[in-house]
């Protein structure tokens, strides 16, 4: 197969990428090759067109202990030799293709992340967007078949491997028709000491392949990914990966085992986006080595697969893993153990090469460092859309207001975006691994860690804490970041820290999954640079770094990009079980207090868009030092037991808020009287 | 009349329950497995009518519902 | 009392039962591969739930064949204690140690809730801590708990008083509103709901407590 | 040799998943459906060897493993 003009483009390799390859390799690159730099050059694995916003994250504090962009997942210190690795990502094109295996393979994904840093999950979250469900059109249809596909594909994947998927969100909005957005997030617990890097070292070392055999699964499904879902990317339909929970489940409990055993395992990398070729090539650049391996010993399930598709294949449920030279047989003892083949397919070498051979035959040779960290970076021009400023212009004012408030609130009540996920949640197995202190439902999950577990492979010595309670949530409102992407971005950290205060936890660090069109159009990079210098300022504000995260572009229907949705996972701790609150009213009789005031800000509410139709104005004005000012408030007042609920306003605002601190509990139901 | 529909995972897809049964007939002592394929068989009890016209919609039915194109692939014939 | 509790691949229970019977109730309690062929010294053995074989087939068709398996059944015979929840009730049923078969929900999906639980009769080793019609507010969290047996074993079992837990509303179509049932020697015990999950204040119920308090005083008496 | 296996739901058996496809055909305008019952199709390919034996070994197999007698029946057929 030579290499034309079209292949190149087909590969999404520009010219001068194109020269940039040959520059590196010294030569033309063969088919395999061109290949393996088109899916390390995509957005997906380079995010060559977001880096240099990227670095504007407030990245560095003394408890991070794995940073953003140095390995599969952030990991942070969480006090008493223990920390948390978590980490959000996007599923968002495959979803749109196949919803269940999208969802499903996007949980296995993630889960992956984490426990290849040694981490063992305790939980996964899942943050949705679909377009409208109502009403009898065939898009609205379509919509239904994509959400249930979903929901049933994260409930397959989390309750089949044991992972409590505890909570999430879900909107409803007609800029995700087409284009639904599946992040999930995985977070797990580790000792300081237990932490595994990707990374191969030690000349000769064995490279040590584990899982699931290779097939034609997703084809090229990180390049699939960066590429715009229209028409005619149907045909790419075979790209899809089928998951299956239940060998990730033996592949979770085996690779923990052999991490565990000291002296084993040099370096671990799951084979995520780009399978083999990411795993061989980012594992040799990190150890600042090489890996040389040889296809005809990668376990293959179909015969007559090519090099270009075993390099590229994203069958799911697979690991790279470097062991000790003379360490093999212990490592393959265990991996049996589990019904397991470990395969030796290659060693580490001191060339820095990533060299991929066919018995003796050679079919790709790549410097590993600069295939790894030289992709090029853009940077892209930006232009305010006029939208925004039209926007800006309209005057909330303007809007009739209604005679009768009576039967507004039963509507926004029933409007998806706001009404009880409980159909949702309740799929999930939430209570699994009896951690749940506070089930989906509430403003954040909370999480009792039993920190006796056997399979934390530690136990609390006399005097140390045998109990740690985290919370955890994610948020984001893709309409805010439509009309104003700064203020935008500053609310998505503001309501995220804000949920975990009201649980009684002091927001810690944040992870972020940010979904947006196309970034070659100057007001989607707009888009995108404005929201990510809001989010910025966020995490500034609240002192919650950025621990790592996804960047998922190209999410676009073929009538117009979705509304910018920086998804932020946020980590809270809680000292003190005592501090646990939730949002629903306790008992008659006790005084309901609002702190902050209520602006004129009806701009991209739920109201306007629900009871008029409309998606405009300016939405409202974030002051950071007052809410960081609000939550320290919140916080005291709950550590000195005064408070019986918190619950933060947010879509529908205080007639919402109050409805759902009334009800939210079925058990205890309660009504309220305010002036 | 009666129709039989069989709908079976694509062969390039993977089959993880296939996979698990073959290694479970194994663990049992069944020898000479090559390989074990699942999927899902309906019946369907029609009224009756013209074979032709009900041999159209069946099929409109398994591409439209009853299976999942993206990875499955299905065969049915009617008695 | 000593307990063991059958870890097989896709199990992922077995952690839960691990904490309320050792953490929360203080017992001796260790786990068997299901690759052993021998429980050890044990009094009660926890069939626990999850995902065996990833439910493949059919939920617990395959975990039956495990050699741990014949270990619990010749422990049945023995008139040892078995509790199965959840898939391991699943399993239990395949195994043909309790009558009938769990199949998928009426509402074909996945549940995971606290339910309420009636119990019907405290003459058994699983239920004696607790007082007859009792309701229990116990957690499930299953896609195939639905209770099924021939009209005649149903008769049998309401005849023998063998039903030892109902759903006060039933959420999964199961027939009789049938959540926990006994064998006819009384030893051994299945139930869809999770007990393990309902065992501390800060998960939401102490109620299951009275599962385990049963077995514990069922080896006095033994 | 390949066998085939039909593993179908006893009769007195509920099958909520055959009244959800009927009422599913029936919502996209498929007419005259009298019932739905769905069950297992699995394929087997085996090495070969004299029909008879095999018979034998997969109905034990269906037997033993791959059905469940208190609510499922199985018919099989081998090529």
């Amino acid at each position: 197969m030579n290499i034309t003009p079209e292949v190149i483009a087909k590969h999404g390799i520009t010219p001068d990428e194109y020269e940039r390859i040959k520059q590196i390799l010294g030569r033309e690159p063969n088919i395999t090759e061109l290949g393996i730099f088109s899916v390390m050059w995509s957005e997906h694995c380079s995010y060559k067109n977001s880096k240099p916003e990227l670095k504007k994250f407030p990245r560095e504090a003394d408890f991070i202990l794995v940073k953003a962009g140095e390995e599969n997942a952030g990991i942070v210190d969480v006090g008493d030799g223990w920390a948390i690795a978590f980490k959000i990502e996007s599923h968002n094109h495959p979803s749109a293709v196949e919803p269940f295996q999208g969802a499903a393979t996007g949980m296995g994904g993630i889960i992956r992340d984490i426990f290849t840093m040694g981490s063992r999950p305790l939980m996964g979250f899942d943050s949705l967007r679909f377009g409208p469900i109502e009403g009898d059109s065939a898009q609205a249809a379509t919509n239904r078949r994509l959400f249930a596909g979903v929901v049933a594909g994260i409930a397959h994947y989390g309750n089949c491997i044991g992972i409590p998927t505890v909570g999430g969100e879900v909107y409803f909005d007609e800029s995700y028709n087409g284009n639904p957005l599946v992040n999930a997030l995985c977070l797990g617990i580790i000792r300081h000491d237990q932490i595994k890097r990707g990374c191969a070292k030690g000349v000769g070392n064995p490279v040590i392949y584990v899982g699931s055999a290779t097939g034609k699964d997703g084809l090229a499904g990180a390049a699939f990914a960066s590429r715009e879902l229209t028409e005619e990317s149907h045909e790419d339909r075979p790209a899809v990966q089928v998951g299956d929970p239940f060998m990730e489940k033996l592949l979770l409990e085996a690779c923990l085992e052999v991490m565990r055993k000291n002296g084993l395992v040099v370096g671990i990398q799951d084979m995520g986006a780009a399978g083999l070729t990411c795993s061989t090539c980012e594992t040799a650049s990190r150890g600042g080595s090489g890996n040389e391996i040889d296809l005809n010993l990668v376990p293959k399930r179909e015969t007559g697969m090519t090099p270009y598709e075993i390099m590229l294949s994203e069958s799911q449920e697979r690991m790279l893993l470097i062991a000790n030279k003379g360490r093999e047989k212990e490592v393959e003892e265990i991996f049996r153990k589990w019904d397991l083949h470990g395969v030796t397919i290659g060693k580490v070498t001191n060339d820095g090469m990533m060299r991929i051979k066919v018995g003796k035959e050679i079919a790709a040779e790549i410097p590993a460092a600069k295939l790894a960290d030289d992709a090029p970076v853009y940077h892209r021009s930006v232009e305010q859309p006029e939208w925004e400023i039209r926007n800006s212009k309209f005057e909330t004012r303007s809007v009739r207001e209604p005679r009768n408030c009576q039967t507004i609130l039963p509507k926004l009540l029933a409007s998806p975006t706001i009404a009880s996920k409980n159909w949702v949640y309740r799929q999930y197995d939430h209570m699994v691994q009896d951690g749940t202190a506070v089930v989906p439902g509430s403003d954040a999950a909370v999480i009792r860690i039993n920190l006796k577990r056997p399979d934390f492979g530690y136990t609390p010595k006399k005097g140390e804490p045998t109990e740690k309670y985290i919370a955890f949530t994610t948020d984001c409102n893709g309409a805010y970041c439509y009309l104003d992407p700064y203020e935008g971005g500053k609310t998505a950290v503001a309501e995220a820290a804000r949920n975990l205060v009201c649980s009684g936890a002091r927001p810690l660090a944040v992870t972020d999954c940010l979904n947006f069109g196309n970034p070659m159009d100057p007001h989607i990079f707009w888009q995108f640079r404005r929201c990510v210098d809001g989010l910025s300022e966020g995490c500034r504000a609240f002192g919650t770094p950025v621990t790592g995260g996804n960047v998922s572009f190209y999410n676009e229907s073929p009538v117009a990009a979705i509304d910018p949705t920086p998804t932020v996972g946020m980590l809270g701790l809680i000292d003190d079980p005592k501090h646990i609150t939730t949002q629903w009213f306790k008992e008659s009789g006790h005084v309901i207090l609002l702190l902050g005031d209520i602006g004129d800000e009806l701009g991209g509410s739920e109201y306007l868009k629900r009871i008029h139709g409309l998606k405009t104005g300016k939405p409202p004005r974030m002051d950071l030092a007052v809410a960081k000012r609000t939550h320290d408030f919140v916080l005291e007042i709950i550590k000195k037991r005064w408070v019986a609920s918190a619950h933060d306003c947010s879509e529908g605002g205080l007639a919402v808020a109050l409805a759902e601190s009334c009800v939210s509990n079925g058990d205890c139901m309660v009504g309220a009287r305010v002036n | 009349m009666k129709a039989k529909i069989i709908v079976m995972p694509k062969k390039t897809v993977l089959d993880p329950q296939g996979k698990t049964v073959k290694h479970a007939l194994e663990s049992i002592h069944f020898k000479g497995i090559k390989d074990v394929r699942i999927g899902k068989f309906l019946e369907i009890e029609l009224e009756g009518g013209n074979k032709a016209a009900l041999q159209k919609q069946i099929d409109e039915a398994c591409h439209k519902l009853l299976s999942n194109p993206v990875i499955e692939d299905y065969t049915f014939e009617i008695q | 009392m000593k307990f063991a509790i059958i870890q097989f691949p896709g199990s992922n229970c077995d952690q839960d039962c691990y904490h309320a019977l050792a953490n929360v109730f203080g017992q001796p309690t260790h786990y068997v591969w299901h690759k052993e062929t021998s429980l050890g010294d044990v009094d009660c053995v926890v069939v626990p739930g999850g995902f065996s074989y990833g439910d493949y087939l059919r939920t617990g068709a395959i975990a039956r064949f495990s050699p741990a398996m014949k270990a619990v059944a010749d422990h049945a015979k023995a008139g040892g204690l078995v509790i199965g929840i959840c898939n391991g009730f699943q399993i239990l049923c395949e195994a043909h140690l309790l009558p009938g078969a769990l199949i998928r929900n009426r509402s074909l999906k996945f549940i995971c809730e606290h339910v309420e639980l009636r119990v019907e009769t405290t003459d058994s080793p699983f239920t004696n801590a607790c007082k007859k019609g009792q309701v229990l507010r116990i957690p499930i969290a299953h896609g195939e708990g639905c209770y099924f047996a021939e009209p005649e074993v149903i008769e049998q079992l309401k005849r023998e008083d063998r039903v030892l837990v109902r759903y006060v509303n039933n959420p999964n179509g199961s027939v009789d509103n049938i959540a926990g049932i006994c064998n006819e020697g009384r030893n051994v015990f299945g139930m869809m709901p999770h007990p393990e999950r309902a065992s501390e204040k800060i998960l939401g119920s102490e109620d299951g407590k009275c599962i385990f308090k049963s077995i514990l005083r069922s080896a006095v008496t033994v």
